[in-house]
């Protein structure tokens, strides 16, 4: 372990994995007991070090803009389940009052402004948010977490040339899962490793381990650092895989069920627990508390969303404009 | 004749085109290898049939699946490709406004551009306003692409072969939630021309306009009406550009009134252009009011009672044709 | 009072914004250093006023241009950004369309975009159809922008002045062939409110609606139409979006004739929704039928004659008017 | 000399180079005589030796796609002259009936099939060329031709990623003319070589002095070779300078005068003279007769152009459709 990340920063971690990991167990079987939520769910099942190894090197301040799949993102960033869980039912308490959905959930209270479900779109947008940042002075960045297949659009590419032209405090993070939809990786990318495409807009570029936590955070520590001190633009490919198929009405025909196997076994979670484990920085007790703690956590969101209204239909035409 | 639904009725004719034209391959995300596995998906089958030389799936990238097409098309292949929903059109407008509907022109008409652009609409799978908006509107008033969007099984497949061999560009918008709807169509390479419309209901006294998804729900108020002995003519576009104006003109002249019907918004809709066009061409015809029935000018909400409200309904179109009728 | 032209009472508006409000910046291609040296040209002068901070030249890219802008303003900035000419637009219509427009819906209204976006119109300029295509009806018909579009110096002074200060997305539209054209422009922080037409002229005859460049056109056609006693009641739209549906419908309830003009060309036109409002809220005043004048549906060509030819004159209003008056 | 460039090869790009600028400098001219050309022009003055290097590494079967600074492209792909003038004045007996005008002129008879103005646009409509000659299994290969500034557009990066994942015979050619518009490449470009883009992709990319015809030929050469062969794609930047400004109005207030001394040194047409003679490769009696000759060939171009009527107003109706 890194000693930048001591243990308690490493609990809480774990802690975050596994609220991420339970809430969205918990949508899974939601969307099981058909109609109680409406579309299509995007999970981040098996990504969960992805987003909590960068996120923790955040400030509440710094901004992040994400995508469509942004349960583990939010969550990490420390939106509350409650209102993210009325919102993906589409209910009037929810974060959003219903308008949003799982694909493109604000939570401008921690500081996560914009989320878009348009592949590739976030990056320029976080562009605009490190702009301000910049513009102001302040000490704050923005990561933006975009796929594989989202390196694909000449959107990210419009970014990346922006931001390291103008310096700007923003952090790319692509999560490389080796899917976007049903292709794989090979099928729609170039080269083998998107963060070598740093070197076309001389901006740092490193790819990681997104299934190791803890490696995810020393680097996010360095890169995020980098972009805070106004030396620019900065890029992580986190590697890692995406265990579920896209939604859950995609029952992965196409995906070799060996590769699938493989990954299980790099469970970001269960692999932490393990270790953690096995060098006795966690007992089988105090798993069982963070087990529980959030359990209750999603039994509590979820009886909130149940409990919230749908929203009244005429509603519909609120929240357009600003009057 | 068979009974397939729209899905299948598109998959039939992609694989028909295919079978029949060597310059022809597909190019799309997810157009090979689908996380649907459904039958009624219209490329399902076809990469195992043709190969993935002709099934090409694509990084996640519309514009250069837009200039794909235009490309090939203007060294003499017939590309099909598609763009998964319609707000992911913006990303691929200035391929296609810009370059598949004018270079012809510009070229003094030397070259030509054979494409076709398959695209998803519809606004009732609750996945929020950036995956259903309907954009026809803007297709529409863009020269020199056609743009066709069927109701039917057989008219899906029927117009998607005209589209193909068609020499100009076309873009076929697919609604959705009529995938898994079935209907007779015919076998064999059968056509439906571009530029006709279609009487999808004869009737004496109001003229209802519509295409796409939104001829179900003008059925449905034709049912509600007639047993209000109120006769519906409703007129299933099929082919926005060209426009059948004859057809159009005819109705009206006929019944004098005209309710045009679209899931789209209402300001600025394609529903402007048919409304404009009767008050131009047939004035005098004219016995009320013109009526649009139109999504309100909000984007597509998530919640399902929000969305239900944004999609105009059968009650909706009934109210707006008996404030002209009796 | 001072004359200015069209484009110095722009340069105007955005100085004054940026002495006033340091939350103000500019961005885009050329908008620092420019080709051209004329103080007649939107900012000039401005870069070397507020500095490389303030007024950002920025890479060709249009879509991270427009998203400089949404993620900005939401932020808690105000962003002017341009976007060089229409057609270009169409490069960031995925950022205007699906973020500008709806991230605050998305947001349940919690995130707010007060960004405005200037770009150049005409079809005047011997550019082609790729520099030269107004696609105004695109913007207006996607809900949550707003659009205008001002014919003198003193609207686009003051309705730049509304747009950098209105707390939602503004699209303007600056007819670069105006730009020359000089006019009295009030002093100061003068507004002039988004969604309020101007009578360009009084008349009793036929209302002919207009905006931009055309409106040039519409005063011509009304100079010629007075001498033989038809008198035109000109509305300048200046708002598309919103749209001062009032002053449209009491203008046609006076006149009972109605005459759209626009450089857009005509299938899917802005002029379709002026003529369906008009058809559906003030039908039993109507004595004619409604007439558009607009640019034939084709794109703009190079020539000089074949551009004189597609842009719509005052000899077509003429004729239009001539047909349903008297 | 490379040993493949042969004496009557260095003899036809001097020619061709000569013919460029001669027929550009007539456009100027007649820009001056006001009203005598319509629009704005765009002339490839001092960038000469990237068309005439790059085109006489292709067959006549090759297909170019171009931008707003074609005259060079199109007259060394063997473009009529003629032709090209009437259309850059509108007149009828223009390649494309006056629909055009110079900046997006497209010669299909010389496999110049799409030209666009559109700033970035050429790259993805010359992956769809390249598709179809692989699709095809043609031994032909696409060349693109965009700017420093085009790079900045996100379609650029879509076509390279494309053509490189799906291994096209495409050749990306990047003419860095310093400039994009008023914008110094330094403005608005985030790394120091474009050509270190390829790496991007997965591509080879390297740059040449673009002022030096037989550098320029014989690096296309040895790519072109590549994309023929079916390695994929690959990435030439050639290294120049616009002389003019953007457009005729544009009086370079923006520019360096020293910048444009240096650049005035480079001239790739004067040096290239010089070096002929230097060598004994040309006689100055043959020099003159290339003036003549290409002077000849402007004044024929501008006499069919004068003597062509503008096109009738309603012709405009026509072309759009394929009836
Ligand atoms: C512009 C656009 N094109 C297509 C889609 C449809 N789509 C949704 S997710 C997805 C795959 C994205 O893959 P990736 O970026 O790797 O993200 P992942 O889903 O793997 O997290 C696609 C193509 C979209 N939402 N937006
Ligand atoms: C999409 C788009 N944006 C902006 C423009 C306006 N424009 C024309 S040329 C040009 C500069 C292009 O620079 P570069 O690509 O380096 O080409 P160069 O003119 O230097 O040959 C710009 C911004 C355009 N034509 N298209
Ligand atoms: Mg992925
Ligand atoms: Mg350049």
């Amino acid at each position: 372990m890194e000693p930048q990340l001591n243990l308690v920063r490493l609990k809480t971690m774990y802690e975050k994995m596994v609220l991420i990991r339970k809430f969205e167990e918990r949508i899974i079987e939601l969307v099981q007991e058909q109609g109680r939520i409406p579309g299509m769910q995007i999970l981040a099942n098996g990504q969960e070090a992805v987003a909590v190894g960068i996120i923790e090197s955040l400030n509440a301040e710094d901004v992040i803009v994400s995508n469509h799949r942004s349960h583990g993102h939010l969550l990490a960033k420390g939106a509350d389940p409650k209102y993210l869980m009325a919102e993906i039912m589409g209910k009037s308490g929810g974060v959003n009052k219903g308008k949003s959905g799982t694909l493109h959930l604000a939570v401008p209270e921690v500081n996560a402004l914009m989320t878009s479900t348009v592949v590739g779109a976030g990056p320029p947008l976080a562009a605009g948010a490190a702009f301000a940042q910049q513009y102001r002075d302040e000490p704050n960045i923005t990561v933006v977490f975009f796929g594989d297949g989202a390196a694909a659009e000449g959107s990210v590419h419009e970014a990346m040339n922006l931001a390291a032209l103008w310096k700007l405090p923003l952090l790319f993070v692509c999560e490389n899962n080796c899917w976007a939809g049903a292709q794989s990786y090979s099928q729609h990318c170039s080269i083998g490793n998107i963060a070598q495409r740093g070197i076309a807009y001389d901006m740092p570029g490193e790819y990681v381990d997104g299934n190791d936590v803890e490696k995810v955070y020393d680097l996010a520590v360095s890169m995020t650092d980098y972009c805070r001190k106004g030396k620019g633009p900065a890029l992580i490919e986190a590697k890692t895989y995406r265990m579920r198929g896209h939604g859950e009405n995609d029952h992965q025909h196409y995906v070799d069920k060996e590769e699938l196997v493989f990954w299980t076994k790099k469970c970001p979670i269960g692999n932490l627990k393990e270790k953690m484990l096995k060098e006795g920085l966690i007992t089988e007790d105090e798993l069982q508390v963070v087990e529980t703690v959030s359990k209750a956590i999603v039994d509590e969101a979820v009886a909130f969303a149940d409990e919230s209204p749908f929203p009244y239909a005429e509603e519909a035409l609120d929240d357009v404009w600003v009057k | 004749m068979a009974q397939l639904s729209f899905g299948q009725a598109v998959n039939n004719a992609l694989d028909l085109a295919m079978s029949m034209d060597e310059s022809i391959f597909l190019a799309g995300e997810g157009i090979g290898v689908s996380i649907h596995y459904d039958p009624n998906m219209p490329s399902h089958g076809l990469l195992e049939k043709y190969g993935p030389k002709r099934v090409k799936d694509t990084p996640v990238s519309e514009a250069a699946i837009a200039g794909l097409a235009v490309g090939a098309s203007c060294m003499g292949l017939r590309p099909v490709v598609e763009i998964m929903f319609l707000p992911f059109i913006t990303l691929a407008t200035d391929m296609l406004v810009n370059h598949a509907g004018k270079l012809r022109y510009l070229s003094g008409g030397k070259s030509t551009f054979p494409l076709t652009v398959r695209v998803k609409a519809g606004v009732n799978f609750a996945a929020g306003c950036q995956h259903s908006h309907n954009l026809e509107a803007w297709l529409a008033h863009s020269p020199g692409l056609k743009v066709v969007f069927p109701s039917t099984p057989e008219d899906a497949k029927g117009l998607l072969l005209s589209a193909i061999f068609d020499p100009n560009p076309v873009i076929v918008i697919e609604e959705m939630g009529l995938y898994w709807g079935k209907g007779e169509v015919p076998e064999g390479d059968y056509r439906v021309p571009i530029g006709k419309a279609r009487i999808a209901m004869p009737g004496k006294d109001c003229t209802l306009v519509c295409y796409g998804g939104a001829t179900v729900t003008a059925l449905e108020a034709a049912a509600i009406l007639s047993k209000e002995n109120i006769f519906l003519e409703i007129i299933d576009l099929r082919s926005l550009v060209p426009l059948d104006r004859d057809c159009l003109l005819n109705s009206v002249k006929k019944t004098g009134r005209l309710v045009v019907l679209h899931d789209a918004t209402k300001f600025g809709g394609f529903g402007a252009e048919i409304a404009a066009i009767v008050a131009e061409d047939a004035f005098k015809f004219l016995k009320a009011p013109i009526k649009r029935v139109a999504a309100p000018d909000i984007p597509v909400p998530f919640s399902p009672t929000q969305e239900k409200f944004y999609k105009p309904s059968a009650r909706m179109v009934v109210d707006a044709v008996k404030s002209i009728t009796g």
